[in-house]
This record gives structure tokens, sequence and C-alpha cells, in this order.
């Protein structure tokens, strides 16, 4: 190979990788985007990480391909998912748009920007490049390499990163710690509130009286709405309460179109298009 | 093939991210875009570096990864004090900015 | 690099600020102890700049110079020549006397609410009021002088919609209304004009390459900097507007008499004696500084405007019902001098008008703070609830009086000595313009005189008949001013010397030389 | 001996600080402490006196710089003092009659409360006069000038629980202020003409500029002089001033301060002999004012008030005679001399019946006192023959020499002035004569005060009597003293120059025609006011009368142009300034508020629509730097 193609292009192998591993990413980066469920979201955005940690080690710079790896995939995505599973790991988004024009703002926004970005590049002359070799072994690896450069020139900028992430650290903790601000109580008067309380006998388990023995469905109350009592205070917090009530409902508008489709009545489509089944991500945001 | 190809790649992954956190209400989805578009920069910056052949870039990188995971540590703590006040972590129902 | 006095000068004050408001919110007593110690800490920072300051040496001695933002060229420059020197003397002295004068203005309304912190507050804003009009003083960047000039409105909003004056004639609610809305009326008015200047100064920037005065001062004589005629014009007007804002200046005024009728005495001080300083200041400095050319082109008239605003403001205040209001209509007429003392561009003119930005405030502060005194007592800021207070409060009276009497320019008290040399400087090159303006001093004994004696002559009114007479604290602000007008009316020479050298360059900057006495008398 | 000139002011200066910053503690000792510095600034004015007699008449002159005052660029300002035969004999007269008075008031304000007060003000009017007269550049005597003006409107106001002292305190200011503009514009004028204001430089060059620049000096200095001397058209504070304590009256408002536009002029001649326009309006203000005064005089009953209308037209004469150049200079001092010494005579005379009739001043109330009150019947007595020029006393010296000197001024002019001028001796003689009888003669007036006290009328203290007497001297003798072998004129001569002029008529004439003016004033008094009763309350008068009354409606003048006018504009200027310079902004601050009113929509509180415009924006930065870049 010539100096000129040393200087302007890379190895087969590195750009087979690239095209590979580079569609893997942007299609990873499009399902965070666009799949409903976080959980979905979470796992597609490791999985583009990982890629880019590839892209990372194969840039030369090898100490952060593995950082890149333990803290932002192993550390920061878990963060992530705990958090989800936290807030509720069934908890999807609608991707129906709320906001008048905001989907199409949104992506023209990042359409033209993302075109002037590329526009940008083009223009720029960036048709040559130095390679890390020699920066890399100057002082004996990248990983020595960078840690002379954090420990003389960006020392300043290392020691301000500390503190800021000792402000981050007790910042959450602030943000997350809840007072108390009453005693506990203590069993003996958990017990007496019990047993003055309105429900002497144990709470009814959900889905006692509904069609569904599942734990986030609540039981029915002979008039036909559900009970929130009977579902566990975690899902009511999050909100994960599938009302089934609806369902029932809309079981019942099933069976009358089908009789009304045998009896041939004329408002049969109306009556259907009114009680559409709900999805369960309305289910849910009804609920809050 | 050119090392610039890393940042159209970056270019196109920040767009990407960049219309995740316009478009989507939940917000980790949203902290997640942002964490997208914060690793399309490094990429962007370890090409830089490598391009310039010095590692100013890669420390750059670095720097921006602690500050992202200070950033994810506070952010996620917001959201988690937010869900329990608000039972929601949908941005759209902090609509507070509005007189 | 020497000791940086300057920046120590405008750090103290400054500091102050933090170190007030970090006092606990029960400990007022100390909070205001500890402003008043800062502010006389500054003030001898202040009396050493004034005697390292040598009259005969360079234009801008103890200067500072550090790169700032240094992709723009602004630098952090600082310097002083006499005029600058002058007024951070000016600002330095009447401080401490605001703090004094104002130290039960912050004081909790209940006296038991331990968690008030307001009172911190109040001084603290003071202290850093101070430092960013003594850094604007020194300021000799451009862009580091308009950042200051900005940034000043912040506290002083605050100051004015914040602590408004307890002496109002309506209900709480009312005041409370009438205060905002002059407190935003000022923040607009000064922030429009910043507007405007600030596009001057990015067109400075474009035009010339630098913000540095000197730079631009230097690549003027030489030559290689010339600005179309046009250009220069313009630039001129975007700062002029600015200051004229600030001065303030006929027809841009209004905010003046709201602001000052609103905020509580020892605040309107701070607006008319010592904020608006930096108005006429940067005309001095900047205006003629900058664009000589279109200031001579200006100069019919901005002269024309401060004649209006002389004989205006004289009037609006003879016909004032409200005695803040009254004294704030005449600052109006006392910046229309200055200003016309600097558009004059004589000697005499440019040095009196020096003067007179130090002598009018402290001639102000003097009056406007018994006045103030006076205010708290009775409750009300309306002419018509005074009279016969001289035969209650004989000293309050007496200090009111000389105030007064330093405000019309009598001989003997400092302002005389100012108002003339603006008035010969003025004469000397615009005959007409000196005469309208003369009759500047006859309006300025009717409203004098008119406030003296419906507020303290006449028979007793029932109101005041209990009114306590100055006490301890309020004699330690009037009489010290007092004592400050006298001597400099008699022995102005510590200042002339200072300022004389610092016009002497501004009028070669705009390349003017005074106007010969048509006989050459045998000296 | 230089050095003593600025004790002259000093002494007095220390009397006003202490007394006035002094405080209580002073209330018991405050007035001998005024008095005797008082007394030792005339010590001081009396060494200087003989060690100036004792030199030749050429280099009598003392100059003392003190510091130099503003030193600007191209202007100097100098705390300098002069002290020549002129302001020697002004500062004789002041520290002089000043300790008199000063002695007089010790107990003529004995029961006030604030006497300390007074005579802090007292020593500050001394110090001030003194500056004027000593000065050597008008700027510092522009300092005197308002200084006087400012105790004088301190001691006017002295009573200041009365709302009318305190309106005439405040007028006097006023009034003085338009005269002050006039000082200095003068002043200006002098500076942008000859580069400088110090007496020298200026009077000697006067000669050297053109006659309209002069002119204008000359005019606007005469107008500084009419505001301090109470000369028409600024004379109508002089009246309203009587509301101060009587011994400010006679020390200020008769014998010192308002004979300051006097001295101006006389100070001035240099100008004014170059510039006959303003001379000629120097005169006839003079004229004018001899006139008017006098028509005043006969139409008050109020006893001080009928005495400042005496004191405006007699220095009418004095600026008449300043007015006519060196032929009257060294008159006009003459009879500013002797004046001083016969109107404060008169009005201390005048303060004494107060004191003895429970402070009323309605001469129609008195009649009879001459008996009850001896020595100031004595006093008044003599002080009332020299000002009607009976011959031999000190008045007939003076005021015969201006009449002279006017009638020398030649041709048309001087036959008129010098008949006006008869014609003004013949009234003084009549009103006097009036103020005589009205007080001193007749039958018992006497009513009861507002609190029904009956008058017992008494001769005052002996601190009011001695100043009197020795005043009642002065006024028989001073005038003959200085007119016999020209000593007055051997004097002054040096300073002001001296002209005999061309008399038309011989001294013999003039004065025979000015003992015949003076007998049918009296005549014509003796049978209006001396043969048939006063009536207690006024009678309507003519109309005539009635205008003299109302100071010849001149104040009804001011107040309808003036006041009236004045209040209109800044009432309508406040709501211009209220509606339509405030209104402008106040509107496009509307129009704003309803501009963002509707933006304000766009602002819905949705985080992501403000995220959208924030990164548009940015997108919409990059492509502009980019296009700029390509560009």
């Amino acid at each position: 190979m010539n100096a000129l193609a040393a200087a302007t292009t890379t190895s087969t192998g590195e750009a087979f990788q690239f095209w590979i591993l580079g569609t893997v990413a942007v299609i990873g980066a499009l399902s965070t985007v666009l799949l409903k469920r976080a959980v979905h979201s979470a796992l597609s955005l490791a999985g583009t990480m990982i890629v880019l940690a590839v892209f990372y080690l194969a840039n030369g710079a090898y100490f952060l391909g593995i950082v890149q790896i333990v803290v932002y995939t192993g550390a920061i995505m878990m963060l992530f998912l705990f958090v989800v599973m936290l807030v509720g790991v069934t908890a999807a988004d609608s991707l129906k748009e709320t906001l008048k024009g905001q989907r199409w703002l949104a992506l023209g926004c990042s359409l033209g920007f993302g075109i002037l970005l590329i526009a940008g590049i083009g223009n720029a002359s960036l048709s040559t490049f130095n390679g890390l070799g020699a920066a890399n072994t100057a002082h004996g690896g990248n990983v020595e390499g960078l840690a002379n450069l954090i420990f003389t020139k960006y020392v300043f900028a290392f020691e301000i990163t500390g503190a800021l992430l000792i402000t981050a650290t007790v910042g959450a903790m602030v943000l997350t710690h809840r007072e108390r601000t009453e005693r506990a109580k203590t069993q003996r008067e958990m017990s007496e509130e019990r047993v003055r309380g309105k429900h002497l006998p144990p709470l009814p388990a959900p889905g006692v009286y509904a069609r569904h023995n599942a734990v986030d469905i609540p039981g029915l109350l002979p008039d036909g709405t559900p009970s929130e009592l009977t579902v566990m205070q975690t899902l009511r917090q999050r909100g994960q309460i599938r009302d089934v009530s609806r369902q029932s409902l809309a079981d019942l508008k099933a069976l009358e179109q089908r009789s009304g489709e045998r009896l041939g009545r004329e408002d049969a489509d109306a009556v259907a298009r009114g009680a559409d089944p709900a999805s369960p991500a309305e289910n849910s945001e009804a609920a809050k | 093939m050119n090392p610039v190809n890393y940042l159209y790649l970056a270019a196109l992954l920040f767009a990407i991210g960049a219309s995740g956190v316009l478009i989507r209400r939940n917000a980790i989805v949203v902290f997640m875009c942002v964490e997208l578009m914060l690793n399309a920069c490094n990429l962007a910056l370890v090409t830089f570096s490598r391009m310039h052949g010095n590692l100013d870039g890669q420390i750059v990188a670095f720097f921006t990864m602690v500050v992202a995971a200070a950033e994810v540590v506070v952010g996620l703590a917001i959201i988690v004090s937010l869900f329990r006040s608000r039972h929601s972590a949908s941005v759209d129902d902090a609509s507070l900015m509005k007189l | 690099m020497s000791f940086p006095l300057l920046t120590a000068t405008a750090a103290l004050p400054a500091i102050g600020a933090i170190a007030t408001a970090a006092v606990p919110a029960a400990r007022r007593t100390a909070a205001k102890w500890l402003a008043l110690l800062f502010s006389l800490g500054t003030l001898v920072l202040a009396a050493v700049v004034f005697l390292r300051f040598e009259p005969g040496g360079d234009r801008y001695q103890l200067t500072e110079s550090r790169s700032w933002i240094a992709d723009f060229g602004v630098r952090y420059e600082l310097g002083v020549d006499g005029i600058g020197v002058a007024l951070l003397g000016l600002t330095a002295l009447l401080i401490p006397f605001v703090i004094v004068a104002g130290w039960h203005d912050a004081d909790p309304l209940e006296t038991k609410s331990s968690r008030w912190r307001p009172t911190q507050g109040f001084f603290a804003l003071i202290l850093m009021v101070e430092a960013m009009v003594i850094l604007s003083f020194t300021a000799t960047d451009v862009f580091l002088f308009y950042i200051l000039f900005e940034a000043m409105l912040i506290p002083m909003y605050f100051l004015i919609g914040g602590f408004g004056d307890r002496a109002h004639a309506g209900s709480d609610e009312n005041a409370a209304t009438q205060r905002s809305y002059a407190a935003v009326k000022f923040l607009l008015y000064n922030l429009a004009g910043g507007l405007i200047m600030l596009a001057a100064v990015i067109g400075l920037y474009v035009v010339a390459g630098s913000f540095s005065l000197s730079e631009i001062a230097e690549a003027r004589a030489n030559g290689s900097l010339e600005m179309a005629t046009s250009t220069e014009r313009w630039l001129f007007l975007g700062f002029f507007f600015a200051f004229a804002v600030k001065a303030p200046l006929w027809p841009l005024h209004t905010w003046l008499p709201n602001a000052m009728g609103e905020a509580t005495a020892p605040v309107a001080v701070l607006i008319t004696a010592i904020v608006d300083k930096v108005g006429t200041f940067a005309m001095l400095r900047f205006c003629l500084g900058l664009f000589p050319e279109a200031s001579k082109w200006a100069t019919p008239v901005v002269i024309t405007l401060a004649l209006i605003s002389i004989v205006y403001g004289a009037l609006l205040a003879v016909g004032q019902r409200d005695i803040k209001r009254l004294i704030a209509y005449a600052s109006i007429s006392h910046f229309g001098f200055i200003i016309l003392g600097i558009f004059a561009m004589t000697s005499q003119g440019q040095s009196g008008a020096t003067l007179y930005m130090v002598n009018h405030g402290i001639s102000t502060a003097a009056l406007l703070l018994v006045a103030g005194f006076l205010i708290t007592r009775r409750g009300s800021r309306l002419i018509a609830d005074y009279g016969g207070v001289q035969k209650v409060a004989p000293v309050l009276a007496g200090t009111f009086l000389i105030g007064g009497l330093a405000t019309l320019s009598l001989p003997g008290l400092a302002p005389f000595v100012s108002e003339f040399l603006v008035l010969v400087g003025t004469f000397s090159a615009y005959p007409v313009a000196g005469i309208i303006a003369t009759s500047g001093i006859v309006l300025a004994a009717l409203y004098v005189l008119v406030l003296y004696q419906r507020t303290m002559t006449g028979p007793v009114q029932e109101s005041v008949r209990s009114m306590p007479d100055l006490k301890a604290r309020e004699l330690a602000v009037a009489l010290p001013l007092i004592a400050v007008l006298i001597f400099l009316g008699v022995f102005p020479k510590p200042l002339t010397e200072v300022v004389n050298p610092a016009v002497e360059h501004t009028m070669s900057d705009v390349q003017k030389k005074d106007p010969q006495p048509e006989v050459e008398a045998a000296k | 001996m230089e050095n003593l000139i600025a004790l002259l002011v000093a002494a007095p200066l220390l009397g006003a600080a202490v007394l006035l910053c002094g405080g209580r503690r002073l209330d018991k000792t405050g007035h001998w402490l005024g008095t005797v510095l008082a007394g030792a600034s005339f010590v001081v004015g009396l060494i200087l006196f003989t060690d100036m007699l004792g030199k030749d008449a050429e280099d009598r002159a003392l100059h003392q710089h003190l510091f130099s005052w503003i030193p600007v660029e191209g202007f100097q300002a100098d705390i300098a003092f002069q002290l020549d035969q002129l302001s020697m004999t002004f500062v004789l007269l002041i520290t002089g009659v000043g300790t008199l008075i000063h002695i007089y008031s010790i107990g003529y304000m004995e029961h006030d409360e604030r006497r300390r007060r007074f005579f802090g003000y007292l020593n500050l009017f001394l110090a001030a006069m003194l500056i004027l007269v000593i000065a050597d550049n008008y700027l510092l005597l522009y300092v005197g000038w308002e200084g006087v003006g400012l105790a004088s409107f301190l001691l006017i106001g002295f009573w200041q629980h009365k709302p009318t002292a305190a309106t005439a305190a405040k007028k006097a200011f006023l009034v003085n202020r338009v005269g002050d503009m006039g000082l200095s514009i003068a002043i200006m004028l002098m500076f942008t003409t000859f580069g400088t204001f110090a007496f020298g430089p200026v009077l000697e060059s006067a000669g050297e500029t053109s006659q309209g620049k002069l002119t204008a000096i000359g005019l606007m200095l005469l107008l500084a002089a009419c505001g301090k001397s109470a000369q028409v058209p600024l004379q109508s504070w002089l009246g309203d001033a009587m509301e101060g304590p009587t011994p400010v009256s006679a020390l200020i408002h008769a014998a010192t301060m308002v004979t300051a536009g006097v001295y101006l002029i006389v100070r001035s001649g240099a100008i004014f002999n170059a510039a006959p326009d303003a001379q000629l309006v120097v005169v006839i203000v003079g004229a004018v004012t001899l006139i008017f005064g006098a028509i005043v005089g006969c139409a008050k009953d109020d006893i001080k008030k009928a005495l400042a209308g005496s004191t405006m037209s007699q220095i009418g004469y004095m600026i008449l005679a300043a007015g006519l150049g060196p032929i009257g200079y060294i008159f006009a001092i003459m009879h500013l001399v002797t004046h001083g010494f016969f109107k404060a005579g008169l009005f201390l005379g005048a303060g004494s019946v107060m004191h003895g009739m429970n402070d009323e001043v309605d001469m129609r109330k008195y009649g009879g006192l001459r008996k009850y009150m001896p020595v100031t019947f004595v006093t008044f007595g003599l002080g009332y023959l020299a000002i009607i020029g009976f011959p031999g006393l000190s008045g007939f010296f003076s005021k015969d020499k201006i009449i002279e000197a006017a009638f020398a001024k030649g041709g048309t002019e001087g036959w008129i002035l010098g008949s006006v001028a008869l014609l003004g001796a013949a009234i003084t003689a009549f009103y006097m004569t009036r103020v005589m009888l009205m007080t001193f003669f007749g039958e018992k007036r006497w009513q009861p005060d507002a609190e029904g006290h009956e008058p017992h009328p008494h001769e005052s203290p002996k601190s009011m009597t001695i100043p009197m007497i020795v005043l009642a001297f002065g006024s028989v003798f001073a005038g003959g003293f200085f007119a016999i072998g020209d000593r007055f004129i051997n004097w002054l001569e040096p300073v002001t120059g001296y002209d005999h002029g061309h008399a038309p008529l011989s001294a013999a004439t003039v004065t025979g025609a000015t003992v015949v003016a003076l007998v049918v004033g009296v005549g014509i008094a003796w049978a209006m006011y001396g043969r048939k009763p006063v009536p207690v309350v006024a009678p309507r008068g003519s109309v005539l009368t009635r205008a003299a009354r109302r100071d010849l409606l001149q104040d009804d003048f001011n107040h309808v142009v003036l006041v009236r006018g004045g209040e209109h504009l800044t009432r309508s200027l406040v709501y211009v300034d209220h509606s339509l310079v405030d209104g402008v902004v106040n509107g496009t601050a509307a129009s704003v508020g309803g501009l963002s009113g509707r933006l304000r929509k766009m602002q819905n509180g949705y985080a992501r629509t403000y995220a959208v415009s924030m990164f548009g924006g940015t997108a919409v930065v990059i492509a502009a730097t980019l296009l700029m870049r390509a560009v």
C-alpha cells in the first residue's frame, strides 16, 4: 500500500466491518426511537452502543472501546433497564402524536439537520487522515497515552469531572430520597388499624369476579365497575391496571355485532366502530 | 474506505437521536435518545482523533462519557421522583412551563 | 504585573455583597454592619486609587489587561483617567452614606419574623451595584463596559421593585402595583437603550476590529482605521441613545420620576447620583472618544435637547406635588447641564460637566437622603402634608435647606463651581445656549424655595407636631455630605487637578480648541 | 497689612459657623459672641483704614491672594481680595453700621427664643457683604452677591411661622436670582471678551473691545444691580422684605445690601464709561425708581413699608448718580454712606416705636408718641431732617451734589434728570414729613392689638437707644465732614475718577432750588397731616393713591403674568409629560403587550415543542454558518 492510500483509506476488513455494523447501528438507533416499549428501546440502544464500541476499537481508541462496553452498555444501560422496571416494564408509549404538527416538525428538523451535517462533512476537506499509530505508541500504548494527557493537560477538567460526579451522586440521592415525615407504625398499631378499619376481612383478590385472574386485573363490583382495591398498590401506582370492565363491554358489543350481522341490522357497522376494543396502552392511560 | 464515513454515520445517528427526543413522550426513551446523540458525538470525536493523529479527541470523548454518566444518574433520579409524584413518565404531563 | 488595584476596588464590594447575602436570616444587624464595613473598605481603596493617580501622567493609569474572550478580541481591560477617578471616588464616597441612610429601610415589618431575608438582600444588592459601577468607570474595553452597563440593571431592578418606599399614599396593594410599574419601566427603558447600544458595539467591532479604547484610538491616530462618515454617525447614535436613556435626556426621561418616586430614598440616590452618572460618563468617554466627528455633527441637536431638559425639567419640578418626584425632575434639569457641558466641547464645559457629575451626586444625595428622613417620619411623600417642620425639627430643616441651596447652586457650595464652569464653557462656544441655560438658575431657585417654603415654614401642621429631629445616625449621613459640599465649593482644586488633564485629552480627541477671548487681556 | 484683609471676613464667618452649629449651649452667650466678632471686624477695618491714610493716594490699594479657587484650562478664578479706597469706604460702613445693629439687636431680639440663630445669620450677612466689597474679581464678588442674598432670605424669613414672612423671603431670593442671572451672564461675557474676570485686567482693557459687547455687559450688570438694589423693574421684593425683624431692615434693606448694586456700577465704571448707551439706561432706571419709590412711600401706612419706598427712591438717586459717569460716581457713594447712617437710624427708630407699641406697624394707629419716647423722637427726627436734605445735615450735602451732577450731565438729558431729581427731593420731603407727623405728632390713635393688650409706649432699653444716638450723630455730621474741603472727592478720585461736568446752573442756584423743593414738600405734608387729624381708617383715596398702596400695581402685574402664567405653563407641561411623552412610551408598551399576547399562545408549555424550536434554531444557525463559509 503506498503512502497516499495509507493516508486516505483503511483496510478492506475495516470497510467491510463498517458497512455491516454500521447498518446494524442505524437499525438499532431507529428501533430505539420507533419501538413502543421502553424495554425494547433500551435493548436496541444497547445493541447500537456495542456496535459503537467496536467502532471505537477499530478507530484505535482501545480504552474508550472497552469503557464504552463496560460503562455504557454495562452500567448505564442497566440503570436504564432498572428504572424501566421500576416505572413499569409494560408501560408502553402510544405512538399516537398529541401535539399538532409535532411529528412533522420534528422529522423535518431532524432530516434537515442531518442533511446539513452530512453536507458540512462532505464539504470539509477531510480526505486525508493521520492514523493513531504514532500517538498510541508514543507513551507505550493507548491507555498510557490517554493517562498522560488526562493527568497533565486535562488535569483540571478531570478534577472538575470528579466534583461533577460526586454532585450528581448526591443529587440523585437527594432527588430519590423520600423523607419519612412520621414515625413508622409498629406492628401492633397496624393490626389495630386493620381491625378498626373498613375491611375486616382480607382484601379481595384481583380478578376474582372478573373473567381473568391476572394480578393486574381488578375485580368487578356487582354493578360491573372495577374495584381498584383488589389490585396491589405497586401496580396501582404504576397505573398498570387493566380494566376488564371495558373489555367485557367490548365483548358484549362484539356479541351484539355478531348477532346483528346474523339478523342483518343496518347500523351494525356503526356499532362495531364505536365499540372497538381499546388498546392496552390506552387502557393504562385511562387508568391514570 | 475513508474514515470520514464514520462521521457520516455519526451524523445519521445524531439526527435519529434528535428526532427521537422530539417525538417520544416517555421520558426514559427520551433519555435514551439523548444518550444516542451523545454517543454519536463520541464516535465523531474518536474519528477526529484518528484523523488528526492525536489523542485529544479521545480525551474529550472520555469526558463526554463521564458527563453523560452523571447526567443519566441525575436524570433518572428526576424521572423516578417525577413518576412517584405524578404517576407518569410522560414528558407531556409536565407542561407547567406555561403560565 | 503590579497589584491589580482597580480590580481589587471593584472586587471588594462584590465580595461584600456575597458575604452580606450569606449572613443568617436572624442576624440582620450583623449584615448591615458587614455591608457598611465593606463599603468603607472600598472607600479606602478608592482613596488609594485617588492618591496613586498622577494628574500629569499617562492618560489611563493603573491599567490592567487580561485576555478574556480571545476569539473576539474582548479583553478585561481596566484603567482610569481623571474623569474615571473622580467618579470612582464619588461612588465609593456615597455608598456608605446610602447604606447608613437605608439602615432601617429593609427591616421586616413585623418585628419578630426571623425568616426575613430581604434585609440582607437589600444591602448585598447595593454593594453589587457599587462593584458594577466601579468597574464600568474603569473599563477601557467597550465590550466589558457594555456587559457592566447592562448587568447593573439587574440589581437596580430588584432594588426598585423589591424595596419600595413605605410612605405611600395609597393602599399597600396600590403601592406594590406602582412600584412594579416603576421597576419594569426602568428596566425596559434601559434595556431598550442597551439593545441599541449592543448593535452599535457589534458594529464597532466589525468596523474597528477591536473593542479596546486604546487600540482604536491608536488605529485612528496612525490612520489605519478610517470610518465612513455615515457609519460613524450610526454608531454614535447607537451609543448615544443608550447613554441618553441612562442620563436621562429629554424626551427619554420619564422613567426617572417613577423610579425615584417609588424607590426608597437611598435607592433613589443610587439611581440618580451614581448609576445615571455612568450614562454621562460614557458620553464623555465613548461618544466623544470613539466618534469625535459624529459628536461634532450631532452637537446642535444634543445641545437643543439638553436645553429642553434644563428648562423642562425645572418647570416640571415646580409643578410636582410629590417631594421625591420634584427632586427627580430637578435631576433631569441637572443632567441637562451635564450633557450641555460635555457637548459644548470647551475645556471649561467639560471640566465643569465632570465636576457637575460629582457635585450633583453629593448634593442630590444630601437633599434626597434628608428628604427621605422627613418622609419616613411623616409617612407621606406629598408636599401638602407638611408645613412648619422648621419649628419642630430645626436641624432637619437646616440640613434640608443646605441640600436645597446646593441644588440651586449657591456660591460657596460645590455645585456652583461646576454649574458656572458649564455655563461659561457653553457660553463661550454657543452664547444663546448659554443664556437659555442660565435661566435654569432662576427656575432652580423657584422649585427649591417653593419646596422649602411649603414643607418647612408656615404654621406647624398638626401631623408634624410631634416629629422628632434628626437622630445621630441621620446626622452622621447629613453632616459629612454637607461638609464635603462646602469643602469642594471653596477648594475644588483637588478635583480640578485630576480632571483637567483628562479633559485636555478629550479635547484633543475631538480636535477642538477653546474659543479665544476677543481681547487678550494683560495677565 | 495685606494679611489682615482676610481677617475682615474671617471674624464674622467664624461667628456664623459657631453660632449656627453651636447648638443650645450658646443660647445664653451667642449674641455677645456675634457682636464682639462684628466689632472685631470693624476694628480690623479701622486699623487698615489708618494704615491706608498713611500712604500716598496712588498706592493705597492692598491685594491679598489667598488661593487658586477654580483652576481649569483657560479659566482662572482666585480667592483674592483687593482693598482700595472704594472698598474701604464700604468696609467701614458695613462693619460700623453692622456692629451698631448687632448691639441694637441684643435688646430688640431679647425675647426671641431663636436669638442665637439671628445673630448667626447677621454674622453670615456681614461676611458675605464683606466678600462682596473686597473681592478682586467678579466671580468672587458673585459669591458675596449670592451670599448676601442668602442671608437676606434667611433673615426676612426669620419668623418662618408667619406664612407672609416665608413668602416674602422666597420672593426676595427669586427676584434677586433674576438679577444674579444678569450678573452671571455679564461674567460670562467678560470671560469670552477678555478671557478673565478679575477687576484689574477687565477694567484696564475695557476700551479695547467693541461698544456692543460693552453695552451688553453693562446692561447685564445693571440687571444685577436692579435685582439687588430693588430698582424698577425688579423692585417688588423690597416692600415685602419688611416682614423681617427691623434690625434686618435697617442693616440689609436700607444701609448695606441694597446698595450693592451701586457698588457694582461704580466698580465697573470703566465699562460704563465706554458704553454710553448702557449709562443712559442706568440713569433712566435710576430716575424712574427715584420717582416710583417716592410715590409708593407717600401712600403706605405701614411705617416700615413707607421707609422701604424711601430706600428704593434714595437708591434711585444713587443709581442715577452712578449712571452719570465720573461726574456722579463719588456722589453716589457719598450719598450711599450718608444714607446708610440716616436710613439705618430711621429704621432703628421705627423698630423702637414698634417695640413700644406691641409690634404695631400701622402709622394710623400711632400719633403723639414724642412725649413717650423722647430719645427715639429726637434721633428719628434728626434722621428725618437728614433725609429730606435740611441744610447743614448729611443728606443735604450728598443729595444736593447729586442734583447738581444731574444738571451737569448737560443737554436736554441734564435738564430732565435734574428736574426729576428735584421733584424727587420734594416728594421725599412730603412723605418723610408725613411719616414724622403721623408717628410723633397729633393725638393718640392707639388701638389694642389682636389679643386686646392696650399699648403702653415706653422708651427702649439702652442697648437700642445708644446705636440710634450714634447713627443720629452720623446723620447730622457725616455729610458736612465729607463735603467740606472735598475730602470725599479726594479720597475716592484715584479709584473712580472725577469730572466736574458742565453745569448749566450755578451751585447756589441748585441749592436754592433744592431748598425750595424741600419747603414745598414739607408744606404740603403739613397741610394734609399736621393741620387736621389723621383718620384711623385709611380713606379710599385717589386712583393714584390706591395704585401706590399696591406698589403701583407692579405686584399685580407680576402675579397675573408671571405667577399665573407660570402656573398654567407648569400645569400644562406636567400634563404633556404624563400624557404625551410618557404616553408614547406607554402606547408602545401596550402594543408590544398586545402582540405578545398573541405570540404567547405559541408557548403551550410542552417541553417537546420548545425542544423543536431550539433544534430548529440550531439547524438554522448551522445552515447560516455553512452558507457564510460557502460564500
